[in-house]
C-alpha cells in the first residue's frame, strides 16, 4: 500500500460517507457542511489523478463559491432560529423507489465498467503541472467554448440578478 | 490490489447514485441542488480519471473545468429561482410546489 | 503543440464563418447597454433584437457551407443553416408576439432583459446546431437552458411562472447532469471529445456494444430533454403551462429545433460506420439498432402526448402535450436514419413552426381578452372573434395533419420516409396517433364554434398587428399545403450533414 | 377523340364554389335586424347562383361527353383532361418527385359529377331555413362542394386525397354547428370514423408512390409500371392484400358498409336537412366511387382474393341496414331520419354487391344505383326536412294524416318512397334490378338472400308512410303550421321546396322509364372496367358460354 | 286490321289509362266532378279499342311479317303479334322488351277494359262526395294501365314491372280511405304479402336471365325448346317454374299467401270488384297461363295442389263469414284456386275460360254487394243509425223487396257461380272438373284428391253463395236500416245488368252443357310444352314416370289421351257437379230459408270445425306469431345489436384509450374516479408508486425520467 492507495481509500471513504450524510441528514446545515467534505475529497482525488489545477479550481469554486452560495440559499430561505431548518420527511415509497433507482443505476454503471474497453494509452507520462497544457488547449481547441462560456456567465449573472431581485 | 481506473469510476458511480437519490428524495430545494452538484462531481471524477489513464489527455481536464464552471452558473441561477419561490410561497419545499399538474 | 500560424489562419477563417453568431453577440451587447441607457423605451431591445436577427439571417445566406471552424469543434453546413433560419424565424415571430402579450406587459416590469435572454438563448442554439464537440454541445445546451429557465420565470411574481422555472431548472439540471456523465463515459471510450474523432475511434476500435449504448443513451437523454421526448418530457406540460405564453411558444419550437439539430447531427457524425462514400442510407457503427430505439421512443412520445392531451382543459397545457406528440412525429423521421428522413424532419419542422407558433399566437390573443386559457372559456369564441378563431382552426387542422394545410404535407413526408425505409408498423402507429390527436384539436374547435353559438358575449377586438401576423401565418400554412416545391427543394438541399472527408 | 372544350371546365366546376366562398365572405354582415336579413338573402342567392352555374357546367360536360370512350386505365380516352405539374422538386438524394394536377372524367365519374352538381344545387334551397351563422354556413357549404367535386374529377392520387380530406372539415362544422341536440357527438364521430379510414389510405398512397414513382392513379393500374422489388410489385402478395383491405375499409367506412356504418345514423339524425341531403346524396357515393376508381383497378388481384368477402359485405349491408331501419322500434323514439339513414346503409349495400359481381350489368347497376340513391335519398331527406321545419320534430310517432293536411307534399313524397322501395317505373328499380341481374350471375345465393332486403325495405317504408301520412292528424298539428303565415303561407309546400323537390322527382321518373341516357354515359367505361378485372376475378359467365 | 294497327292500338290501350291517371292527378282538383266523366270516357275508348283488337285478333288471321322501324322491331305472325325493342343496352348485353298480343292477351284486354269501364261507371255514383274523388279515378287509371301492361308484356321484365305497379296501385286503392287504420293496414299487408311472392318471382326471373341472357318469352321458350336448361339442370327448370309461380301465389292470393285478399275488402267496393275479383287477382292466373309452356310436370303438380288446397280452404272459410264482402272475398280465393288447379292439371283452356266467366259474375257480385252496401249506408245515414254495420249480412234480410233489380242480377250471377246449367259458370266449372277427373284417371294414386277437393268445393260454393243470398235478400228485414234501404239509380244498376247478361251461356257456346262446342277452346289452345320430353307430364301416363323403354314420339300422345279422357269425363263430371251444387243449394234453403235445420245448432255441434272456419284457419294468427313476430323480433335485435354491441365496441375502444391515457397519463388528479380502480389493476409496487407520486412534483418527474431511461436500457441490451 503506497501513499497513493492509502490516500485514495481515505478520500473515497470521505467522499462517500459525507455524501451519504448530505443525502440523508435531516438537518440542512449538516448536509451543507458534509458537502464541504465531499468537495474536499473530490479535490483530493484530483490530486491523486495528477490534476493539480483542477484540484485547486475545485476548492476555489466549489468550496469558495458554490458552497457559500448554497449556505446563503439555506440561510435566506429558512428562519435562522433553526426550528424549521430541517428538511421535511419524505414518503416511504419515494425513498424506496429512489433507493431502487439509485442502486440500479450504480449496479448498471459498475457492470458497464466491467465490460467497457476504455481508451487507455500505456504511456503514463508524468508531468509536474497540467496548467500549461490546459492553457494551451483552452485557447486553441476550446477557444470557441471558452469564449462562449463568458457569454453564458454574462447571461447567468444578469438572469440571476433579475430573478433574485426583490420587487 | 492496484489502483486502476475502475476504482475511480466506481467511486464516481456511487457519487452519481447518491446524487440522484438526493435529487429525488430531498424536499428542500437547496438540498436538491446539492444532489445535482454530486452528480456533476461524479462526472468530473470520470473525466479526470479517463484523462489520467489515457496518457493525461488534457481534454478531460478542460471538460472538468467547464463542468465546474457550469455547476457554478447553474447553482447561481437555480438559487435565484429558489429565492423567488421562497418569496412567492414562503417555503422552498419542492414537493409542495405542485400547483401545475394534470 | 500547434503551429501558431496555422491556428491564426484557422481562426480567421472561423471568424468569417462565425459572423452570424458574432452579429448576435454584438446585438446582445448593444441590448444590454441599451437596456441600461434607454429605460424609458420599453421595446427598444425588441427592435434591436429584430434588427440583429435579420442581419444575422442575412449573413446566414451568404455563408460558405460545409466548413469546419475552430479546429473542427464547430461546423457550418446547410443543415445547421436551415435550423438557424428556423430559430431566427421563431425569434422574430415571438418578438412580434411579445408586443401584444398582456402577461408580459405589466406595470413596473422592464422588458429589456426579456429580449436580452432571447438573444442569448439564440446564440446558444446557434452554437448547438453547429457544435461537433461534446463539451461545446454541453455548453451550448446549458446556454440555452439557463436562458430559458430565466425566461420561463420571467414573470416572477406570478406563482405558476416561478413554479415552472423551478421545475424546469431542477429537471434541466438533472438532465444535463446525466448527459455530462454520458459524455464522460464516451470520452473514456473514445479518448476524445470531438465527434469526428470519436467517430474515427468507433469505426476502428470495437469499444463494446453495451458501453456505447449506455453512454450514447445518457447523452441522448440530454437531447431528449430538449425535444421533450419520453421519458424526458415530464417538465414540458408544467413549464409550458406556467411560463408566459410567448416563452411557451418559443420553447415549443426554437429549443426543440436546436434539440433536433443536435440529435440528428449526433447520430450522423458520431455513430456513422462509414463516413467515406456513404449513400443516403446510413450504416451505423457496431450492431446497435439505433433506428429501432429511436422509433420506439418516437412511438412512446407521440402516443403519450396524444392520449394525455385528450384530457387537458388548459389550452397551453394541451398544446404542450400536442408538442410532445409532434416531437414524436419528428422522431419518426429521425428514426429512419437516412437523409430522406432528415429531409422530412426539416420539412415537418418548418411547418410545425408555422402552425404551432400560429396556434400559440391565437391562444395568446384570445386569452389576452378572455383572461383565461381554459378551454371552457373559449365557448362561443368563434362568434366573438371570427378571424382569430378561424385562423386558429386552420392551425389546428394543420396540427392534425389534414390537407390542404402544411401540416399534412409535413406528415406526408415523414410517413413517406418511414415507409420508404420499410418501417410500416411505425407509419401505422403514426397515423393512428394522428387520428387520436384529431379528438383534442377538434375539441377546441368544438368549443369555439359549436358551443356557445347563442352566447351573447360581446365581440372581441384584437390588435391589428396580432391579427395580421396570424393571418399571414395561416395563409402560409395553407399556401405550403398547396404549393411546396420550393420548400421541398430547400429541405432536400439541407438534408445532407457535413461530416468531413 | 376525347372531348375537350378548349377551356378548363373541370377546374371551373371544381373551384367555382371557392369563388362563391370568397364572395360570401365578402358580404358584410348587417348590424341591425333588417340589414342582417338583407345580407343573409344575398349570401343565399350567391350560393344558389354559384351552384346553378356549376349545374350548367355539369350539363355542358354531359352534352359534350363522348360516350364511346373507355377511360378507366387508359389515359388517352379520358375526357376534359387537364394535366399540369403541380409539385416538382429535385431530391439530390433520391431523384425527383412529381405531383400532378391531373383532372379528367370517364364513364365512372361522369354520372357522379352530374349528381354532385344536381344535389348541391337542390340542397341550397332547404338551406334557406338556416338563420344563425349564415355566412359560415354557406362558406362551409361551398367548400364542401369543392371537396366533393374534386374527389370525382381528380386522377392524381395525391390530389384525390387532398380533396377527400378537404371535405371532412366543412362537414364537421356543418353537422356540428347547425345540427341537432347531439350534434357534437355526431360530428366528431363522423370525423373520426372517416379519418380512421383515410389515414390508412394515406399509407397505401405512399406505398404506391414508392412503387411506381408517381401519384398517377392510371399508372398505378398497370402492373408494368411497378418497379421491381418495390413494396407493391408483383401480384398476389400479402402486402398487396393488406393494402387493398386498407383502401377497401377506408372506402367502406364512407359508404358505409356494415360493420363500419354506425357513424351514419348519428350523423344523419343530427345534421341539418341540406347537409343530410348532401351526406346521403353525394358523400356516401365517394366511398363506392373510391372502390371502383381506385381500390379495385389498382389491386385487381386482391379483389379476386376478397371478392366473395366484398359480396358478403354488400349482402349483409342490405339486409342488416333494412333490419335496423325496421328496428327503429322503440315507440316514442322512432326517428324519421334515422330510418332513412339506415335505409341508406341498405341501399348502398346494393352498390357494393353490384361491384362485387364484376358483371357489366352489376357494375353499371351499381353506378346507376349510386346516382339514383343520390337523387332518391336527397328527396327523402328533404321530405323529412319539410315537416321538420314546420313541426320541429322528427318523431315518427308524432305524426299522422299528413296526406290530408299536405296533399301535394304527400304526392311528391310517394314518388320518393316508392322509388326507394324499388317500384318499377322509377329509377331505383332499374338500378336495383341490374345489380341483381349482375350479382345473380356471380353470387346466386347471396343475391337471393339480398332479396330479403326488398321485402324489408317495402316493410319499413310502407310502415312509415302509414304512420306519418295516413290515419288521422294528431290534435297538436290541427292548426296551421305557422299561424303567422310568415314562413309558411300554406300548410303545403312552399315555392323553394318545390324548386328543390320537383326536379329530383322528374329525374327519378325519367330515369325510371328511360334509363339509357345514363347507362350510355357509363357503358364503355364499365365494360372496359370489367375487362380489366376479368383476369383476376370470378365472373359468372354462363352467358358467355352460350 | 293489319298487325301494325293492332300494335298501335295495343299501345294506345296501354297509354290511355295512364293519360287518365295523369289528368286526374294533376288537374283533378280543378276538374272536380268532371274528373269521373273524363276518366270514364277514356276507359270507354279503351274498351272500344280492346274489343276491336279482340275481334280482329281472335277471329282474323295475319300474314307473317318481320320489320324494323328505328329501334322497334315488329314481329307479326298468326299466333302472336309482337313489338320488341332494346330498352337497356350495355355493350354486348341487351335487355329487350316489348309487347305482344296473342289470343290470350286479346281476350284478357277485353276483360280488363270492360270491367274497368263498368267499375268507373259504377263509381261515379258510388264514390260521389268523397273528399278525394278525383284521386280515386286517378288511381283507377293507374291500375288499369298497370294491368294492361301485364297483359301486353311479352317479357319477364315488363311483366315484373307492371306486376309491381299493379301492387302499388292496389296498395293505393285498398288504403284509399287511409284515415281508417284498418284500411291503411290492409293496404300495407297486401303489398307486403305480395312482395313475398314477388321475391320468388324475381328469383325465378334472375335464374332465367342468368341462363338465357334475355327476358323475352320467345327467347327463353325458344332456348328451352332447343334443350338448353337453366344451369344445365332439370331440377332448376322445375324450381324456376315454381319461383315464377310464386308471383302468382302472391297476386292470385293462393295458399299460403291468401291472407291479404279478405283484408283488402277495406277498400271501396268497386275497387274490390275491379281488382280483387276480376283483374288483379286474375293476373296470377294469367301469368301462369302465359308461362305455361315452361312448367315441368313436377311444377304443374305443385301448382295443381296449391290450387286445390286454396279452393277448398277458402270455401270452408266462406261458410261462416258474416261480412258480405268477406264472403265474396273468400269465394274469390276459392275460385282462383280453381283456376290455378285447372292450369295445374292441364286443363289450360278451361282454366282460362273460368277466369273470364268468373270475372263477369264475380265483378257483378261485388258490384251488387256495393249496391247493397251503398243502399244500407244511405239508409243508415237517413235514419241516423251509425251503429249498424252496413256490411254485416246479419243486419240485412228482406232486401229482395226494397232492392228488386239488385236482387235479380245478384240471383243470376249467384246461379252462375254455383255452376247451375245455362250459366257461363256451369260451362267453365264443368270443364275444369272434367279436367281434374281426367287428370286423376290418368295419373291415379293421390292425384284423385284433386277432383275430390274440386267437387267438394263446388258443393260448398253453392251452399255459401245461397246462404249469402238467402240471409241478405230473403226473409224479413232484421234491422231498421235494412227496412229503409232503397234501390239505387241506373248508374249503379247498369253495370250489374251488363255483367249479369254476360253470365249466360250463349255468349260462349251454343250448347249450354258443353263449352267445347263454342269459340273459346278454338281461340285458346294449350301451348306446346317446351320442357324436355322427360320432364313433361306424359310421365303421368306411365305409373313409374318416365320410362326409357318408350321412344320419344310416343310421349306426344299425352294431349290426345288427355283430351280423350276429358271427353269421357265430361258427363260424369257434369252429373256429379250438378248433384253437389244442387245439394249445396238445397241445404242452404233448408237451413236458412225454411229453417229446417238450425244453423246455430249445427255450429254448436261442430264447434271446432266452425271455429276453424270462422277464424279462417287461424292463418293470420299463425303468421303474426311466427313470421311477423320473428321479423320484428329480429329487427329489434339488430337494432339493439347496433346500439349496444357495435357502438359498444367502438365506445369501448374509446373508453380504453381514455383510461389507458389515465394510466400512462399518470399525473392526473388523484381524486378522479375510476383512476383508482384502474390503477388497482396495475401490478403491485409500481402501480402504487404511480398513484403515490402523481402529484405534479418535479422530483417524481425526475424519478420517472430516470426510471424510464432504465427501462429503455433494459429493453435494448
Amino acid at each position: 500500500m503506497d501513499w497513493i492507495k492509502i490516500s485514495f481509500w481515505f478520500f473515497a471513504i470521505l467522499i462517500i460517507s459525507s455524501a451519504i450524510v448530505v443525502v440523508t441528514s435531516r438537518n440542512i446545515i449538516y448536509s451543507v457542511f458534509s458537502l464541504l467534505f465531499t468537495f474536499f475529497g473530490v479535490a483530493g482525488i484530483y490530486v491523486i489523478l495528477n490534476a493539480d489545477f483542477l484540484a485547486v479550481t475545485q476548492i476555489m469554486i466549489y468550496i469558495g463559491g458554490i458552497l457559500v452560495l448554497l449556505i446563503f440559499g439555506v440561510m435566506l430561505t429558512n428562519r435562522i432560529t433553526g426550528v424549521d431548518i430541517k428538511s421535511g420527511q419524505t414518503g416511504k415509497f419515494q425513498l424506496l423507489f429512489a433507493g431502487f433507482i439509485s442502486v440500479v443505476v450504480i449496479v448498471l454503471l459498475i457492470y458497464l465498467f466491467s465490460t467497457a474497453k476504455w481508451s487507455v494509452s500505456g504511456s503514463n507520462k508524468e508531468i509536474n503541472s497540467s496548467i500549461n497544457a490546459i492553457g494551451n488547449v483552452m485557447l486553441t481547441n476550446y477557444l470557441l467554448a471558452f469564449e462562449s462560456a463568458s457569454v453564458l456567465l454574462l447571461i447567468a449573472i444578469i438572469g440571476a440578478a433579475l430573478i433574485a431581485r426583490r420587487k | 490490489m492496484n489502483l486502476d481506473i475502475t476504482h475511480f469510476l466506481v467511486l464516481g458511480a456511487i457519487l452519481f447514485g447518491l446524487g440522484l437519490f438526493a435529487i429525488i428524495t430531498r424536499k428542500n430545494a437547496v438540498l436538491v441542488l446539492m444532489g445535482v452538484e454530486l452528480v456533476l462531481n461524479s462526472a468530473n471524477i470520470n473525466f479526470i480519471a479517463f484523462s489520467k489513464y489515457n496518457g493525461l489527455n488534457i481534454d478531460g481536464h478542460i471538460a472538468a473545468i467547464f463542468v465546474i464552471m457550469l455547476a457554478a452558473i447553474e447553482v447561481a441561477v437555480a438559487l435565484a429561482i429558489v429565492l423567488n419561490i421562497y418569496q412567492n410561497y414562503k417555503h422552498i419545499n419542492v414537493d409542495e410546489v405542485d400547483k401545475l399538474k394534470d | 503543440m500547434f503551429e501558431v500560424s496555422n491556428f491564426i489562419v484557422d481562426t480567421q477563417k472561423s471568424l468569417m464563418l462565425f459572423l452570424p453568431e458574432i452579429v448576435l453577440l454584438i446585438t446582445l451587447g448593444i441590448a444590454i447597454l441599451a437596456d441600461l441607457i434607454f429605460k424609458k423605451f420599453r421595446f427598444i431591445n425588441a427592435y434591436i433584437a429584430l434588427v440583429g436577427f435579420i442581419l444575422s439571417g442575412m449573413l446566414l445566406f451568404n455563408q460558405k457551407t460545409s466548413q469546419f471552424a475552430f479546429l473542427n469543434s464547430f461546423v457550418v453546413d446547410s443543415f445547421a443553416t436551415y435550423f438557424k433560419v428556423l430559430i431566427l424565424l421563431t425569434n422574430i415571430i415571438v418578438i412580434l408576439m411579445s408586443f401584444k402579450s398582456k402577461e408580459l406587459i405589466a406595470e413596473n416590469r422592464s422588458l429589456g432583459e426579456f429580449y436580452t435572454f432571447l438573444i442569448g438563448m439564440t446564440f446558444g442554439m446557434f452554437l448547438l446546431t453547429g457544435a461537433t464537440n461534446l463539451i461545446l454541445i454541453y455548453l451550448a445546451i446549458e446556454t440555452m437552458s439557463i436562458s430559458s429557465y430565466i425566461l420561463a420565470g420571467y414573470t416572477k411574481e406570478i406563482k405558476r411562472a416561478s413554479e415552472a422555472s423551478l421545475k424546469y431548472v431542477i429537471f434541466g439540471a438533472v438532465s444535463s447532469g446525466i448527459m455530462i456523465y454520458g459524455i464522460s463515459l464516451i470520452y473514456g471510450l473514445a479518448g476524445s471529445l470531438n465527434l469526428q474523432n470519436i467517430n474515427l475511434v468507433l469505426q476502428t476500435n470495437k469499444v463494446g456494444t453495451f458501453p456505447l449504448l449506455i453512454s450514447s443513451l445518457l447523452v441522448i437523454a440530454g437531447f431528449a430533454y430538449k425535444i421533450s421526448a419520453v421519458p424526458f418530457h415530464f417538465w414540458t406540460p408544467d413549464v409550458y403551462e406556467g411560463a408566459p405564453i410567448t416563452i411557451t411558444a418559443y420553447l415549443s419550437v426554437a429549443s426543440k429545433a436546436a434539440g433536433f439539430a443536435i440529435l440528428i447531427r449526433f447520430f450522423k457524425t458520431m455513430l456513422l460506420a462509414d463516413t467515406n462514400g456513404y449513400n443516403y442510407i446510413w450504416t451505423m457503427v457496431s450492431n446497435i439498432d439505433w433506428s429501432y430505439i429511436v422509433a420506439v421512443i418516437s412511438v412512446l412520445t407521440m402516443t403519450l402526448g396524444n392520449i394525455v392531451a385528450i384530457w387537458q382543459t388548459n389550452l397551453k397545457r394541451l398544446l404542450a402535450y400536442s408538442s410532445i406528440a409532434h416531437a414524436g412525429y419528428l422522431l419518426m423521421g429521425a428514426a429512419v436514419m437516412n437523409d430522406i428522413g432528415v429531409a422530412s424532419v426539416l420539412l415537418y419542422f418548418l411547418f410545425y413552426l408555422l402552425m404551432n407558433l400560429g396556434a400559440f399566437y391565437c391562444v395568446m390573443l384570445a386569452s389576452n381578452e378572455i383572461g383565461s386559457e381554459d378551454i371552457r372559456d373559449f365557448e362561443g369564441f368563434g362568434y366573438r372573434s371570427p378571424i382569430i378563431a378561424t385562423t386558429f382552426s386552420i392551425f389546428l387542422f394543420s396540427l392534425v395533419g389534414l390537407p390542404p394545410t402544411a401540416g399534412f404535407i409535413g406528415k406526408f413526408y415523414v410517413f413517406s420516409a418511414v415507409i420508404d425505409a420499410g418501417m410500416i408498423w411505425l407509419a401505422v402507429v403514426g397515423v393512428i396517433n394522428s387520428v387520436i390527436s384529431l379528438y383534442y384539436y377538434v375539441k377546441i374547435m368544438r368549443n369555439m364554434f359549436i358551443r356557445g353559438i347563442d352566447s351573447e358575449k360581446e365581440a372581441i377586438k384584437s390588435s391589428a398587428l396580432g391579427i395580421s401576423v396570424v393571418i399571414v401565418l395561416a395563409l402560409l400554412t395553407i399556401l405550403f399545403g398547396i404549393y411546396f416545391s420550393p420548400i421541398l427543394n430547400w429541405t432536400n438541399a439541407s438534408a445532407s450533414i457535413f461530416v468531413g472527408n | 377523340m376525347p372531348s375537350n372544350l378548349g377551356f378548363p371546365i373541370l377546374t371551373w366546376i371544381t373551384f367555382l364554389p371557392i369563388i362563391g366562398l370568397l364572395l360570401v365572405l365578402l358580404v358584410p354582415t348587417g348590424k341591425d335586424e333588417r340589414n342582417r336579413g338583407v345580407s343573409h338573402l344575398i349570401m343565399r342567392w350567391i350560393t344558389v347562383g354559384i351552384t346553378f352555374i356549376q349545374l350548367i357546367f355539369a350539363i355542358i360536360i354531359y352534352l359534350n361527353y363522348n360516350k364511346g370512350l373507355i377511360g378507366v386505365n387508359d389515359v388517352s380516352t379520358f375526357q376534359f383532361v387537364e394535366k399540369l405539374t403541380w409539385i416538382q422538386a429535385n431530391f439530390p438524394i433520391v431523384g425527383h418527385i412529381k405531383i400532378e394536377y391531373f383532372l379528367g372524367i370517364d364513364g365512372l365519374s361522369a354520372p357522379m359529377v352530374l349528381l354532385t352538381a344536381i344535389v348541391c344545387f337542390v340542397a341550397v334551397f332547404p338551406s334557406f331555413i338556416i338563420e344563425k351563422g349564415v355566412k359560415g354556413y354557406f362558406a362551409m357549404y361551398l367548400l364542401l362542394d369543392t371537396g366533393m367535386m374534386g374527389v370525382f374529377v381528380a386522377l392524381d392520387f395525391f390530389l384525390f386525397y387532398v380533396f377527400w380530406e378537404l371535405m371532412l372539415l366543412p362537414m364537421y362544422f356543418l353537422i356540428g354547428i347547425w345540427g341537432g341536440p347531439r350534434k357534437e357527438y355526431a360530428a366528431i364521430k363522423f370525423f373520426i370514423y372517416t379519418l380512421v379510414g383515410s389515414v390508412f389510405m394515406l399509407l397505401v398512397i405512399i406505398g404506391l408512390y414508392y412503387s411506381i414513382g408517381s401519384f398517377n392513379i392510371l399508372d398505378m393500374m398497370n402492373p408494368q409500371n411497378y418497379k421491381p422489388d418495390s413494396i407493391f410489385s408483383g401480384l398476389h402478395t400479402t402486402i398487396r392484400y393488406v393494402a387493398f383491405m386498407a383502401l377497401f375499409v377506408g372506402f367502406a367506412i364512407k359508404v358505409p358498409s356494415v360493420p363500419f356504418h354506425t357513424w351514419l345514423p348519428d350523423a344523419h339524425v343530427e345534421a341539418p336537412t341540406p347537409i343530410s341531403v348532401i351526406l346521403a346524396g353525394v358523400l356516401l357515393k365517394m366511398g363506392t366511387y373510391g372502390m371502383i376508381r381506385i381500390a379495385f383497378p389498382i389491386f385487381p388481384d386482391a379483389v379476386g382474393y376478397f371478392q366473395s368477402l366484398i359480396a358478403w359485405v354488400g349482402m349483409i349491408s342490405i339486409v342488416y341496414g333494412a333490419l335496423c331501419a325496421l328496428g327503429q322500434h322503440k315507440v316514442g323514439q322512432r326517428d324519421f331520419k334515422k330510418l332513412i339513414a339506415y335505409s341508406s346503409v341498405s341501399h348502398m349495400g346494393y352498390v357494393v354487391l353490384g361491384l362485387a359481381s364484376m358483371r357489366p350489368e352489376g357494375v353499371s347497376g351499381a353506378i346507376f344505383q349510386m346516382f339514383n340513391h343520390g337523387t332518391i335519398t336527397s328527396m327523402l331527406f328533404m321530405i323529412v326536412g319539410v315537416i321538420y321545419d314546420r313541426s320541429h320534430t322528427r318523431g315518427l310517432d308524432e305524426f299522422g294524416g299528413l296526406a290530408n293536411k299536405m296533399p301535394v307534399y304527400t304526392g311528391i313524397m310517394m314518388v320518393a318512397f316508392f322509388a326507394a322501395i324499388g317500384l318499377p317505373g322509377l329509377s331505383g328499380f332499374i338500378s336495383e334490378a341490374m345489380v341483381f341481374l349482375g350479382a345473380f350471375n356471380t353470387y346466386p345465393a347471396l343475391t337471393i338472400a339480398s332479396g330479403l332486403g326488398i321485402i324489408l325495405g317495402a316493410g319499413y317504408m310502407l310502415w312509415t308512410l302509414q304512420k306519418v301520412f295516413f290515419g288521422k292528424v294528431p290534435e297538436r298539428w290541427n292548426r296551421p303550421w305557422d299561424p303567422t303565415g310568415k314562413k309558411f303561407p300554406t300548410d303545403d309546400l312552399i315555392a323553394r321546396e318545390y324548386v328543390a323537390l320537383v326536379p329530383l322527382a322528374l329525374i327519378i321518373i325519367y330515369l325510371g322509364v328511360f334509363p339509357q341516357p345514363m347507362l350510355d354515359l357509363m357503358e364503355s367505361s364499365v365494360n372496359h372496367f370489367v375487362e380489366i378485372m376479368r383476369p383476376y376475378v370470378v365472373i359468372g359467365n354462363f352467358l358467355s358460354g352460350m | 286490321m293489319t298487325g301494325d294497327t293492332i300494335i298501335y292500338l295495343g299501345i294506345s290501350i296501354l297509354i290511355l289509362p295512364l293519360l287518365s291517371f295523369t289528368i286526374n292527378i294533376f288537374f283533378g282538383k280543378k276538374l272536380g266532378k268532371f274528373s269521373s266523366i273524363v276518366a270514364t270516357s277514356i276507359l270507354g275508348i279503351d274498351l272500344v279499342l280492346s274489343i276491336a283488337i279482340f275481334a280482329s285478333k281472335v277471329f282474323g288471321s295475319f300474314t307473317s311479317l318481320h320489320k324494323q322501324i328505328g329501334i322497334f322491331i315488329f314481329e307479326i305472325s298468326d299466333k302472336i303479334i309482337q313489338l320488341k325493342f332494346t330498352w337497356i343496352e350495355l355493350g354486348s348485353i341487351m335487355l329487350k322488351v316489348g309487347i305482344g298480343i296473342d289470343n290470350l292477351a286479346a281476350i284478357m284486354l277485353v276483360v280488363v277494359a270492360l270491367i274497368s269501364f263498368l267499375v268507373h261507371l259504377f263509381s261515379i255514383e258510388y264514390m260521389a262526395g268523397d273528399v278525394r274523388f278525383s284521386r280515386y279515378f286517378a288511381y283507377l287509371g293507374l291500375f288499369t294501365f298497370s294491368m294492361n301492361g301485364i297483359v301486353l308484356a311479352n317479357n319477364f321484365l315488363f311483366m315484373y314491372i307492371f306486376w309491381e305497379l299493379v301492387g302499388i296501385s292496389s296498395y293505393l286503392l285498398i288504403g284509399f280511405w287511409y284515415e281508417k287504420k284498418s284500411a291503411a293496414d290492409a293496404g300495407k299487408k297486401a303489398f307486403l304479402v305480395n312482395r313475398v311472392g314477388d321475391l320468388g318471382f324475381f328469383i325465378g326471373i334472375l335464374i332465367l336471365y342468368f341462363s338465357y341472357g334475355s327476358l323475352l318469352f320467345d327467347d327463353i321458350f325458344g332456348n328451352l325448346a332447343n334443350g338448353k336448361l337453366p344451369f344445365d339442370n332439370e331440377i332448376v327448370l322445375t324450381w324456376s317454374g315454381i319461383f315464377v309461380f310464386c308471383g302468382a301465389i302472391g297476386k292470385s292470393a293462393q295458399f299460403p299467401l291468401h291472407i291479404w285478399l279478405p283484408d283488402a275488402m277495406e277498400g271501396p267496393t268497386p275497387v274490390s270488384a275491379l281488382i280483387h275479383a276480376a283483374t288483379m287477382v286474375a293476373a296470377g292466373v294469367y301469368l301462369t297461363a302465359r308461362v305455361f309452356a315452361m312448367f315441368t310436370a313436377s311444377a304443374l303438380s305443385f301448382i295443381a295442389v296449391i290450387g286445390a288446397i286454396t279452393a277448398f280452404l277458402a270455401a270452408t272459410i266462406a261458410l261462416t263469414q258474416v261480412d258480405f264482402k268477406r264472403v265474396l272475398a273468400y269465394s274469390t280465393v276459392s275460385q282462383l284456386g280453381y283456376m290455378i288447379m285447372s292450369l295445374g292439371v292441364g286443363a289450360y283452356t278451361m282454366g282460362f275460360f273460368h277466369l273470364v266467366t268468373h270475372a263477369w259474375f264475380k265483378a257483378a257480385l261485388f258490384l251488387a254487394s256495393g249496391s247493397v252496401i251503398h243502399a244500407m249506408h244511405h239508409a243508415a245515414h237517413h235514419i241516423g243509425n251509425h251503429h249498424t254495420d252496413p256490411q254485416d249480412i246479419q243486419n240485412m234480410g228482406g232486401l229482395r223487396r226494397t232492392m228488386p233489380w239488385t236482387y235479380r242480377t245478384f240471383l243470376v250471377v249467384t246461379l252462375a257461380i254455383s255452376g247451375v246449367p245455362l250459366t257461363s259458370g256451369f260451362l267453365s266449372k264443368d270443364g275444369i272438373l272434367a279436367g281434374t277427373l281426367a287428370y286423376a284417371q290418368l295419373a291415379g294414386g293421390w292425384h284423385w284428391i284433386i277432383p275430390i277437393v274440386g267437387f267438394a268445393s263446388a258443393g260448398l260454393t253453392a251452399f255459401y253463395m245461397f246462404r249469402l243470398l238467402i240471409v241478405s235478400f230473403h226473409g224479413n228485414a232484421k234491422t231498421e236500416v235494412a227496412k229503409h234501404t232503397k234501390e239505387n239509380n241506373w248508374v249503379i244498376l247498369l253495370p250489374l245488368f251488363i255483367l249479369s247478361i254476360l253470365s249466360f251461356w250463349f255468349w260462349y257456346s251454343p250448347n249450354p252443357l258443353d263449352a267445347h262446342s263454342g269459340w273459346f277452346p278454338k281461340a285458346i289452345v294449350q301451348p306446346q310444352s317446351v320442357a324436355p320430353d322427360e320432364m313433361q307430364w306424359e310421365f303421368l301416363l306411365f305409373e313409374n314416370g318416365y320410362n326409357t323403354e318408350h321412344t320419344a314420339t310416343e310421349y306426344h300422345h299425352y294431349l290426345n289421351h288427355f283430351e280423350e279422357a276429358v271427353h269421357q269425363a265430361h258427363y260424369p263430371a257434369m252429373f256429379i257437379s250438378l248433384i253437389v251444387a244442387g245439394g249445396g243449394i238445397l241445404f242452404a234453403f233448408l237451413v236458412y230459408q225454411f229453417k229446417i235445420f238450425n244453423a246455430d245448432n249445427i255450429a254448436k255441434q261442430f264447434r271446432v270445425l266452425y271455429n276453424i272456419s270462422f277464424r279462417k284457419w287461424y292463418f293470420d294468427e299463425i303468421y303474426n306469431a311466427t313470421i311477423v313476430a320473428g321479423t320484428v323480433g329480429f329487427s329489434k335485435l339488430s337494432g339493439l345489436f347496433d346500439n349496444k354491441i357495435i357502438d359498444g365496441i367502438v365506445n369501448g375502444f374509446a373508453w380504453l384509450t381514455r383510461n389507458f391515457s389515465y394510466f400512462i397519463g399518470h399525473f392526473d388528479n388523484v381524486v378522479i374516479d375510476g383512476l383508482v380502480n384502474l390503477l388497482a389493476n396495475v401490478t403491485g409496487f409500481f402501480g402504487a408508486m404511480v398513484r403515490y407520486l402523481q402529484t405534479g412534483r418535479v422530483q417524481t418527474y425526475v424519478a420517472f425520467a430516470v426510471f424510464g431511461l432504465l427501462i429503455i436500457i433494459y429493453f435494448f441490451i
